[in-house]
């Protein structure tokens, strides 16, 4: 879920900048120059799959894949993601410039925590890495709508209801992102082991 | 003669953006049995005829018939794709799923066959095309030839009444190249195969045609060296 | 202007061998390879043009827009928002977009804000204009709702007029030459260069689903399959990785990027620069006059 | 006859979990001047013998010499991608620069050239191949054709003394691939063409082979037809 443009306060929007700016800065340390193409490449690829729509009863929702991107690139996750919103901003003006930071900051941090938190269960193959993977496209999005209710309850007491509508929103793409990460990672473990390396070092 | 499979009446079809139609005022059939051969430059319009077919484009003005049944909508062109197969020119491009029997299982399941009915078609389809052994090969693995005759089973497992097939033998070794001839020789199904090798077509085609913007034009295509 | 201009060369090129003259005849106008004419949604709709807008230094754009959004986002009152929105409207004259386009991406980029319609003036406290059972709209949540809807929809339309007329690419040149970090640049570029290649392979796979029968439902059997999808694109695109940069490695890549981008700055920069100054200094004026009354 | 530009001894190769080598006491030679086109069914090793001679891959054992000099490690073969220009495949995997000058201009800057003597030999190198006026056009909106002229243009560029083309022709129109035959004969540098088609290595290469697990066994290609 984006934010649009002039509703979050002064202060939510110079904290997400500064937190973004932290996250950015960590992420392109971890990024060597040799690996520029690789996290680029799929970077767009997560850009694209973000146009899947899957239908969820009479409603389309789209992909947003942040705690598979989070599994595969770890730190790096968090500048790859503000090179997506930004296109995404350009290309489509979905999110925005001033909203950037805080856009980036809860699609991004879900992705890190989620690869910590997760990396450990993903190691084990079977049913624990199954449950894992599942665990973790599902809670990346538990934590993307938290903090987007988060920012907008910070902004003013007025936007809790809009919070708590937007969080509601939110359980369905939960259930649906559990579940096609957990088809990505089979499908990825099957096919390209090498890609889930990152889960290792 | 019976109905034709498919009848294009009037089609014209221009690319977005493109000052020249592809087809202008275009006529075309095929009738059941046919195994035609489309031949022409790149760009003539071959691949796109195809896509015309399946309604992955849709024309500017004229008609589609599809089994007698006019075809206008993305809604009409469902059970048209239920009944006729498009081989794709890229075998990469068509194969998607993480193994083979999965990948020839999808439409099946598709037209609504229960799982244990659409692993036996695919399993039959994939013996019947001696490709036994590789249901649980990895797809993106296996070579380009086999990945077209996989393509090929996935299509075929759908049971189409016609098969369109876009340059099959592209990146082809020779002997891929045989099998697929025997193959397409033994099926009992009308086709249409777009095609710039002549020596493919020869064995494969009993017609062979000249795509212009206006309508397909019979030619004579020498026989193979065989 | 505007785009990277390059010092030197362009006369070497025409007194080069260009005899062959079989191959030059509009060549580039033609698109021979049907694949790639698929209608794209990535596409820079905006980005094509000559007007006044499109000609300026990308850098003076983006510097003007980014105070410009900063100071509409935290403006609080109606005075400086409208100004703000009028101020924006004169950049899209300046810019001349095709209107029709313009307003459908903002119809779109709006949904958000009128889901704040629908809840903001129902949940704001404050004076009820309007009762209907235990629910009461108020006049503050109507005012808030309309002063957010401004602000958003002035920050958008600037952002149309004045960035998304940059095409990505010199953006991203731009950027640069703004002391952006260097990896974060060749980041933005090489993620905008595979993007589109991408983005075919997706729609070629969609239409092998579509042939074969697949229509998207709310089962797993969809959702297994648009999985297989997302991750066949995954893949394939890690593998292409391996293939540019060992192309990379063959052309002498040992980890340093070279940059070729220079841009310079025109009189017109200048006078835009001269007059979107005392616009923004105006804007705040109105902020934190009408503030302080 | 002078030393030879490419040498290859007693080399074998086997992918990483594959059981057959592709390569086996494979033994190979390329000599100044030289315009070989390589021929051979999918997967014999064309592609494979391109990249162990870029260093993209690493043979098991034996030796490679190139421009007279043994190449072994990483390092070695710094040197030899300045001298020798590969041709990928895919044009689309070659060009990752977002404008079509900065792509020309990639390898002289990496050779360290100043970016004013760079952008000269992208622009020279671009006018010798007629690509005039696509300096500002943006990589990924190019046609097909279009891409495979200037990725061609970004191997010319590092001015290389030795050409390696791998399957040039796919994917390319009539015209282009006219156009391509016609650069390739004005070029005055040995070049190893990989394609299977023996049409295009018949107007191309002088000499052409067939590459099998030891050796390269020189072949005759019958003449096209025009």
């Amino acid at each position: 879920m984006h934010i649009s443009e002039g509703v979050l306060s002064p202060a939510v929007l110079a904290g997400g900048a500064g937190l973004a700016a932290v996250g950015t800065a960590i992420g392109l340390k971890k990024l060597d120059y040799e690996a520029i193409p690789r996290v680029a490449i799929l970077s767009a690829a997560f850009f694209v799959a973000s146009l899947i729509h899957v239908p969820v009863g009479p409603v389309g929702l789209h992909l947003v894949l942040n705690g598979l991107m989070g599994l595969l690139l770890g730190w790096v996750a968090v500048p790859a993601i503000l090179i997506a919103l930004l296109l995404q901003a350009l290309l489509f003006q979905f999110g925005g410039l001033t909203v950037l930071g805080v856009n980036t900051v809860t699609m991004a941090a879900p992705a890190v925590i989620c690869f910590y938190a997760f990396r450990g269960l993903l190691r084990r193959p079977g049913t624990p890495a199954a449950v894992g993977a599942f665990a973790c496209g599902a809670t990346a999005i538990l934590l993307s709508g938290l903090l987007v209710a988060a920012a907008l309850i910070t902004t003013g007491q007025a936007f809790s209801k809009v919070a708590a509508l937007i969080l509601a929103a939110h359980i369905p793409v939960m259930l649906v992102e559990g579940v096609i990460t957990l088809f990505i990672y089979l499908f990825l473990q099957k096919v390209r082991p090498e890609m889930l390396e990152g889960l290792y070092a | 003669m019976s109905e034709p499979l498919i009848e294009l009446r009037h089609l014209t079809f221009a690319y977005p953006g493109s000052p020249q139609p592809v087809f202008q005022g275009f006529d075309f059939q095929l009738l059941p049995g046919q195994r035609l051969g489309l031949v022409g430059p790149n760009g003539c319009g071959k691949t796109t005829l195809l896509h015309l077919i399946m309604g992955l484009l849709k024309p500017q003005a004229g008609r589609i018939l599809v089994l007698g049944q006019e075809v206008k909508k993305e809604k009409d062109f469902v059970p048209v794709r239920q009944k006729v197969g498009l081989l794709f020119q890229n075998a990469d491009d068509q194969l998607f799923c993480p193994t083979v029997l999965e990948d020839v299982a999808f439409g099946p399941l598709n037209q609504g066959k229960p799982p244990g009915e659409a692993i036996r078609i695919a399993r039959e389809t994939m013996a019947s095309l001696g490709l036994e052994g590789f249901a649980e090969r990895v797809t993106y693995k296996l070579s380009g030839g086999e990945k077209k005759l996989v393509a090929l089973a996935t299509v075929l497992a759908m049971q189409p009444q016609l098969l369109l097939l876009d340059e099959p033998t592209t990146g082809l070794d020779e002997r891929t190249r045989h099998r697929l001839i025997h193959i397409l020789q033994d099926l009992d199904i009308a086709y249409l195969i777009a095609s710039h090798e002549r020596d493919f077509l020869a064995h494969t085609a009993a017609e062979c045609c000249h795509v212009h913007p206006t309508c397909c034009q019979p030619i004579r295509i020498n026989p193979g060296k065989k | 202007m505007g785009r990277a201009s390059v010092p030197a060369g362009r006369s070497a090129a025409r007194d080069g061998r260009s005899t062959n003259l079989w191959l030059s005849s509009n060549f580039s106008e033609q698109a021979n390879d049907e694949e790639d004419r698929f209608l794209s949604p990535l596409e820079e709709p905006f980005s094509a043009g000559a007007s006044p807008a499109h000609r300026l230094d990308p850098r003076g754009r983006i510097v003007v827009t980014a105070l410009f959004a900063v100071l509409m986002a935290v403006a609080q009152t109606y005075a400086a928002t409208l100004a703000g929105l009028a101020l924006a409207l004169c950049c899209l004259a300046l810019a001349r977009l095709p209107l029709q386009k313009v307003g459908l991406r903002l119809l779109v980029v709006n949904s958000f804000i009128f889901l704040l319609w629908f809840v903001l003036p129902l949940t704001y406290p404050g004076d009820a204009v309007w009762r209907c059972g235990p629910l009461a709209v108020t006049r503050q949540g109507l005012v808030y709702a309309g002063l957010i809807t401004l602000k958003s929809n002035a920050i958008i339309i600037a952002l149309m007029a004045l960035i998304a007329t940059v095409p990505v690419v010199t953006l991203g040149q731009a950027l640069h030459n703004l002391r952006l970090p260097d990896k974060l640049c060749h980041l933005l570029l090489f993620t905008y260069r595979y993007l589109y290649v991408l983005e075919q392979e997706y729609h070629r796979l969609i239409q092998a689903l579509k042939i074969r029968g697949f229509r998207p439902r709310t089962d797993l059997h969809t959702y297994r399959t648009y999985a297989y999808l997302a991750a066949m694109l995954l893949v394939r695109s890690y593998d292409r990785a391996e293939c540019v940069y060992q192309a990379m490695l063959c052309r002498g890549f040992h980890g340093t990027f070279y940059s070729l981008w220079r841009f310079s700055w025109q009189r017109r920069d200048g006078v835009f620069l001269g007059a979107a100054t005392p616009a923004l200094a105006a804007l705040l004026y109105l902020e934190w006059g009408m503030r302080l009354m």
